[in-house]
């Protein structure tokens, strides 16, 4: 199939569509509106539903009742309005509701800016909302690799009964970049969900979607199958880029469209002789942390650089994978500003 | 001489309110007509959070627990996916009043065909007797412990009223569940706003002052006689929106 | 006609008595397992059969047949 | 080969199709490309700009801090992005509205009238169409007079005005001696 | 003075008056609701005013425009409330404005139950909502401390231009323990605030009270800023107890209720003649990473255990202090169940 | 014959809105009847997010600027810590009647004693012109490519008939800022709101029909003459409440 | 010396204020305390319970799982706490609700008809009041029957019903022959 | 009578001169910093000094006086 030329948010809309969403619950705010707007004619193209709610509270509460009946259902915001969805995101985790989130991420905290930012991962990552609750977390930079992900994100949610949140930034959003689609699938009928209030039960088994245990034992039980979902997850579906690690001295890691940064940076290095490489983590959470183990106990790595768009929130994972085993150097810029390849190059000039 | 029965759209489990609190009533009303209707297998309800907030262990059909506040939102996406089903919410007065008013008002304005049967008791039940924006005038609650004032605590709150000063809303009705007459017409009432949901007619909501003698501090008779005596002047009975034959 | 109160469901809340048109039902002096002075019918023969008790009753425990 | 561009200008001015048609052009070549536009209310009544990369590679980073060639639609975007050109890159300078020269004596600077041209040839607003024919002459290693040629006709080949923007294109082409 | 037998939660509250709050906006939500409760008609009392605000949301953007305004502000809640409060907190900390948050953690996720819980650990530390922003975050253990704490809490806020938070559980909000009150506090003049809005100014010399940044570099100055102030408190405000740490084989470690929990342990494992120790955090961030240093180097010190009510979001920071060097061994409970003292010995005994 | 100066309450920093668009007339009226009041140096504003974003930049007071939504809530805090001050939230259709309704709502019941002025613009300017809940019926927007129904996308929200519906606000009043004689208008019911307000009369609010020539796809006289020939229609102008000389 | 309580019965029997009327003695006597209800919608209609905790130190744990003593005023307050109490420790039934009998055999029972007691000397309500005295009279080393009437007058002293109330107390505290 | 407009500041948006009754204004062919074609007063003679102009102005750029 040709490439087309896509806008990140137009394409990420495109796929969710493809992937088999139907259903679209969603507030403005820059920078991911085009998401939004795409699909406002995009789903009625397929049958699906757009709604515009109210607000973002709204929304997420949306693709709660939707998800739990059985839909594939989408919605999208910016960190502030992320933040607003915490409440709903526990209730959905806690429930087993698949469903997908997008947050591009823009630059706080507050009002804050409108430009790149990744100050929103131990949100993403480590539960902004109350309670033990994981997502399924991604973190693409490349268009392309939005889309992919997003095809098969609802399979993944589903498969799980897991939230998926897809972790980007206004550049991913903003960019335009050719892309290949997949072909169209279709939404699963509710009906074969065997958790999903479709109304056709009455008596005995009906379902309930919940998640209020006010005994402290049953509450327990929830959580304990919770966190043996995430194990699951730790367990099958980790992905991460490992690029020219193999005879690296050093090792940048990063994530996201930063990544994309990093790569030149490793290439103008290599070119200056100062063997690089780079992890880059393509789920957040779970976390690459093998990867990580594997050249931290490599007698060949000498160093890791974390390089990100927030003040350690992702250096502080890395950390945890490396494990004081070998030194993690740092480097970030914040409040929208983002760093050039010569900034990086410098930095692992300095470090080296 | 009629006869009565428990109905079959309500559960086995007992009800978790406390004793004489007409939640239960508003409960079996609901099962009723669903009942009446012939609506068994074709029902999804939702739950809010307050003392109802076990509503999904009592209606005998499909169930969905919602966030404080957001059973609108939550009802919304159910009738999306499922435009054939009936869907119904239940929700106490700090629930659709005060945390979820941008919810039920949005929810009405965009028609949504759902119907939501709503419990004025003028107070916080489940967390223990606290203001609600419905609280009368004068009212002593937790959070109100010299009794409500305009000046302190502002204005009750009239939904009825509110969500018919706009377009959108096909049936409103205000009733009382405080004695064999008015629990008849609350039924009425709820039968018409989910007929109104079956024909495809839109948002319908019915509004019940219902009483919470615990944390009014009365008994249950005294309660019910306290919505005829006090309620019932703040927040008057009757029909504030039918759109009738009209869609 | 006859009146029938489910023992352990009933919570002894009195408003079946208080609707009651013809003084058939009373509070009783046994409680259940839940601590509630149970509703007792106390003059089955008076029951005309109108279920306004029924009605009343938000723990659905009673039942006219 | 890597080509880092910034257009910029006014809003209005046509900048953001301008570096659209670019990556249109690059994309028919088979090169790697990435388009990234600022956003958010600093559009408003104020600049825009847009990045564009061209590759034989894939693209790492699509954002462009040392662009390899700039073209300046107005005064403000000349001032703000004049000092990251590479050394040894192109400016290409709307000179109806610039009335200044550029003094980096290491960048290769053309001047382009390209609001005149474009009243002369089409309307006001085709004025980045002229800098779209100036810049196609500057760089065949994107592609040929023609391919840029036939990405214009795409995009406006339903216009009413389409032949008058083809001229407009041939007169920024023409404009260029090299 | 005497002590007086009071709820923890009302206790909060008086203090909160003490301390010179008279302000509070907030929204019922067991276990916590006693707080509002005590302070509708507290801090009439003292002039001060009260109000119950429509929803979380609501309440926290009071907090918000009376801080700038200049007042001691107070709110409180649990978690699913707090949850709500996410984006207003991150405004609240991007704007600079002290206040003061209580939240009473209940076990989730979800609407999930009203027990004990440590899951929003965090949300409260890391940043629940969007940026890269902290609180100064105080886990108190006894009705006594979470009173000291909260009498000092609003000058620290206001030293710190910054949110505090003190975290809580269901255990310490309804537990009932002698008391001693400090002396009345009287709210510091708006007037004095060099930065609030008191409506006084007008033309060059008038207050903004923003979290607004659109241009990168402003935005990125202000991040910088918020850090500096962050490496300050770490600085200055770390609080933690160190409880027979000095001979101790093994280390437990925890926070709050949990860590009195941990104390009776300590005390029957000296008793079996296993020498324990305990290292309290009572400020959460900043994270008292130096005591950890110090055992963690000790030739003594052979293995820590952490305990806490959530599943590692405690522990994590305890293992980026240990850093690998000292094995840390895990236990915890969930969704409202509480250790006992017997499961917490049995655990070190396993471990030692 | 006149004269006209820039209000001393606006400051010299050029506005931010797009041209012809009459947020920046709302801006200017506020301004001036500030001015004239006197009450240079006894006012807090609120900022919105929306357009309207950087208002903390153009009125001449201290400002805060609220989140999106949240400026009701905000003005509250504000207004109990400075009762003696003039608290003013300027808010957008976005803002204030989608996002924010239930805080607007909640700010009106209490009778909180702050202006509100309202612009309602019928979209949602600042994020690139998606459908606002003011949008009209037929308004094609971003998010309502084919034009805004009743079926998909409900019923256009009308704040002052909701507002009214309640107990609470002392001064509601509809305008629209199209021509001389009704920005003259306009300007007469924000002095009288914020004069009700320092009367201490209570919540008052000036709801503004404005315009959005850059999203509308409009020159700005056509937009001005847009208001009068549709959105008057469904958002007739007038007062919808006055408690005149009532506290 | 640490001795942890758990008072349990029917929302409405009065079992939290009969935790803290021992919370008042023994923080009288000068010993740390704690007591800690159980809460939230639990209580609605159904049992209540509560924690309470004396001790020569300071306390650590105010919850407490395994008791020295229960004072089990129903039957599923029974039935739920029975088998935590610590082998040796002390358990105070009312029997007038509670018809069985404990079969353990390593604690200390007592059966105390308190509802009838109560309703001999005070009212229905005065139940926890004669577990009260019952209690007194098991544990000196937590209070002197005097100082645990003092905080009974405290509670007690305005209502009209004081020494009837007192009448129960005493009657609980008689109850208990040791 | 004055109507003065302030150059910088002027959008071109034209609701002055839409407002003015006695078309003392109109759109000049100068644009100013930010690419925007001023208004201009045309026929200054012909102005009444009746503020509409000013008060039209979204931008506070025309002062009479
Ligand atoms: C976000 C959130 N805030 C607060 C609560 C606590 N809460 C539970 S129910 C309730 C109010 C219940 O009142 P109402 O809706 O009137 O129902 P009622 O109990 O009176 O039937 C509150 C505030 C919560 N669970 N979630
Ligand atoms: C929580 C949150 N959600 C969404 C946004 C994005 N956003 C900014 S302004 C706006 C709407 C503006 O519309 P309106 O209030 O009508 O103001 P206008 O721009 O039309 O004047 C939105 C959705 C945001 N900043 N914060
Ligand atoms: S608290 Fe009130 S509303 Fe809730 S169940 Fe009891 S009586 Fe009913
Ligand atoms: S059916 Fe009617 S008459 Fe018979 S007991 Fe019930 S209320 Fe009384
Ligand atoms: S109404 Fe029902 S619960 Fe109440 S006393 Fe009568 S039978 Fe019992
Ligand atoms: S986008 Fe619309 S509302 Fe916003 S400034 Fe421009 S014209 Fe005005
Ligand atoms: S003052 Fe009146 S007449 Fe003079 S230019 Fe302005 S609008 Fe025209
Ligand atoms: S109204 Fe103001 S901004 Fe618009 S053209 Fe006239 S002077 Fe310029
Ligand atoms: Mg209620
Ligand atoms: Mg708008």
């Amino acid at each position: 199939m040709a490439k087309k030329l896509f806008k990140g948010n137009e394409a990420l809309g495109e796929a969710a569509v493809l992937g088999g969403c139907r259903f679209f619950f969603g507030y403005p705010i820059t920078p991911q509106t085009e998401l939004s707007e795409y699909l406002s004619w995009r789903l009625y193209d397929v049958g699906g539903t757009f709604i515009q709610s109210e607000s973002e509270v709204s929304a997420i509460n949306m693709v709660y009742g939707a998800a739990g009946a059985g839909a594939r259902a989408l919605t999208s915001s910016s960190s502030p309005g992320i933040s607003l969805k915490q409440e709903g995101i526990s209730y959905i985790a806690c429930a087993e509701l698949p469903c997908v989130i997008v947050n591009m991420m823009r630059s706080g905290p507050g009002l804050g800016g409108i430009m790149p930012s990744q100050a929103d991962y131990s949100q993403a990552t480590k539960g902004g909302g109350h309670g033990d609750y994981r997502m399924l977390v991604y973190g693409p930079s490349t268009i392309q690799e939005a889309v992919d992900i997003m095809y098969n994100a609802f399979d993944k949610a589903e498969q799980y009964r897991i939230p998926v949140m897809i972790l980007g930034d206004g550049m991913l959003g903003q960019l335009m970049e050719p892309v290949e689609f997949p072909p169209l699938k279709q939404m699963p009928d509710p009906s074969t969900k065997e958790w999903a209030t479709t109304g056709t039960h009455y008596g005995k088994d009906r379902r309930i979607v919940n998640s209020l245990y006010i005994v402290a034992s049953e509450n327990e039980a929830v959580n304990i199958k919770l966190q043996a979902k995430y194990d699951l997850l730790r367990k099958n579906e980790v992905m991460c880029e490992e690029y020219m690690c193999e005879d690296a001295d050093i090792i940048i890691t990063a994530y996201g469209t930063v990544a994309r940064i990093c790569k030149s940076a490793v290439k103008a290095l290599r070119e200056k002789g100062i063997k690089t490489g780079l992890i880059r983590p393509i789920t957040l959470f779970p976390f690459p942390t093998e990867v990580f183990h594997k050249y931290a106990n490599s007698d060949k790595t000498k160093k890791f650089v974390t390089i990100e768009l927030s003040t350690g929130q992702y250096n502080e994972d890395v950390l945890l994978s490396v494990m004081g085993k070998k030194p993690v150097e740092f480097y970030c810029r914040m409040g929208g500003s983002v760093m050039t390849v010569e900034e990086i190059v410098n930095k692992v000039k300095e470090v080296y | 001489m009629a006869t009565y029965h428990k109905s079959n759209m309500l559960t086995d489990t007992p009800l978790s309110f406390c004793p004489g609190c007409t939640h239960g009533i508003a409960h079996k009303l609901i099962a009723e007509v669903l009942q009446e209707l012939g609506q068994q297998g074709n029902v999804i309800g939702v739950a809010p959070v307050g003392c109802s907030v076990f509503a999904y262990k009592f209606f005998n059909c499909d169930m969905q627990e919602a966030a404080h506040g957001r059973a609108p939102a939550v009802a919304t996406g159910i009738k999306r996916v499922h435009p054939d089903k009936v869907v119904f919410s239940y929700q106490g007065d700090g629930d659709l009043a005060s945390i979820g008013l941008a919810e039920i008002m949005h929810a009405g304005l965009r028609g949504e065909n759902i119907t939501v049967v709503f419990i004025n008791n003028a107070i916080y039940g489940m967390t223990g007797g606290q203001m609600a924006p419905t609280s009368l005038i004068g009212q002593k609650t937790t959070t109100s412990p010299f009794g409500r004032t305009v000046e302190r605590q502002g204005n009750p709150i009239r939904m009825c009223e509110m969500l018919a000063s706009q377009d959108g809303p096909a049936y409103l009705e205000r009733v009382m569940l405080t004695d064999y007459a008015n629990v008849l017409k609350a039924k009425r009432a709820i039968k018409k706003a989910f007929e109104y949901q079956i024909a495809g007619k839109g948002f319908s909501m019915v509004e019940c002052l219902s009483t919470c003698p615990t944390n009014w501090h009365m008994t249950p008779v005294q309660a019910c006689q306290h919505i005829k005596d006090n309620m019932t002047k703040i927040y008057p009975l009757g029909v504030f929106k039918d759109v009738g034959g009209a869609k | 006609m006859q009146v029938k109160i489910d023992f352990e469901r009933c919570k002894g809340c009195g408003l079946c008595v208080n609707a009651c048109p013809k003084k058939v039902l009373c509070i009783g002096d046994k409680s259940n397992k839940g601590g509630y002075f149970v509703a007792r019918v106390d003059k089955p023969e008076q029951c005309i059969g109108c279920c306004a008790c029924a009605y009343m009753c938000p723990d659905s425990c009673v039942e006219v047949e | 080969m890597e080509q880092g561009i910034i257009c910029a200008g006014f809003g209005g001015q046509g900048v953001l199709s301008l570096g659209k048609m670019i990556v249109y052009v690059a994309m028919e070549k088979g090169l790697h490309v990435t388009w990234l536009p600022s956003y958010g209310p600093e559009m408003r009544g104020g600049t825009a700009n847009c990045s564009v990369v061209a590759s034989t590679e894939e693209v790492a980073s699509p954002l462009v801090s040392t662009p390899d060639c700039l073209i300046a639609m107005n005064r403000p975007s000349l001032d703000k992005f004049i000092n990251d050109v590479v050394s040894g890159g192109m400016v290409l300078i709307n000179s109806s509205l610039i009335d200044i020269k550029v003094d980096r004596k290491d960048i290769n600077v053309y001047y382009i009238p390209a609001n005149d041209l474009a009243l002369q040839h089409a309307n006001e607003r085709s004025s980045n169409i002229v800098m779209y024919g100036a810049y196609a002459k500057l760089n065949g290693n994107i592609g040929s007079m023609d391919e840029f040629e036939k990405i214009l006709i795409k995009q406006f080949g339903k216009s009413a005005d389409k032949d008058k923007i083809i001229s407009a294109f041939h007169a920024g082409y023409e404009e260029i001696k090299v």
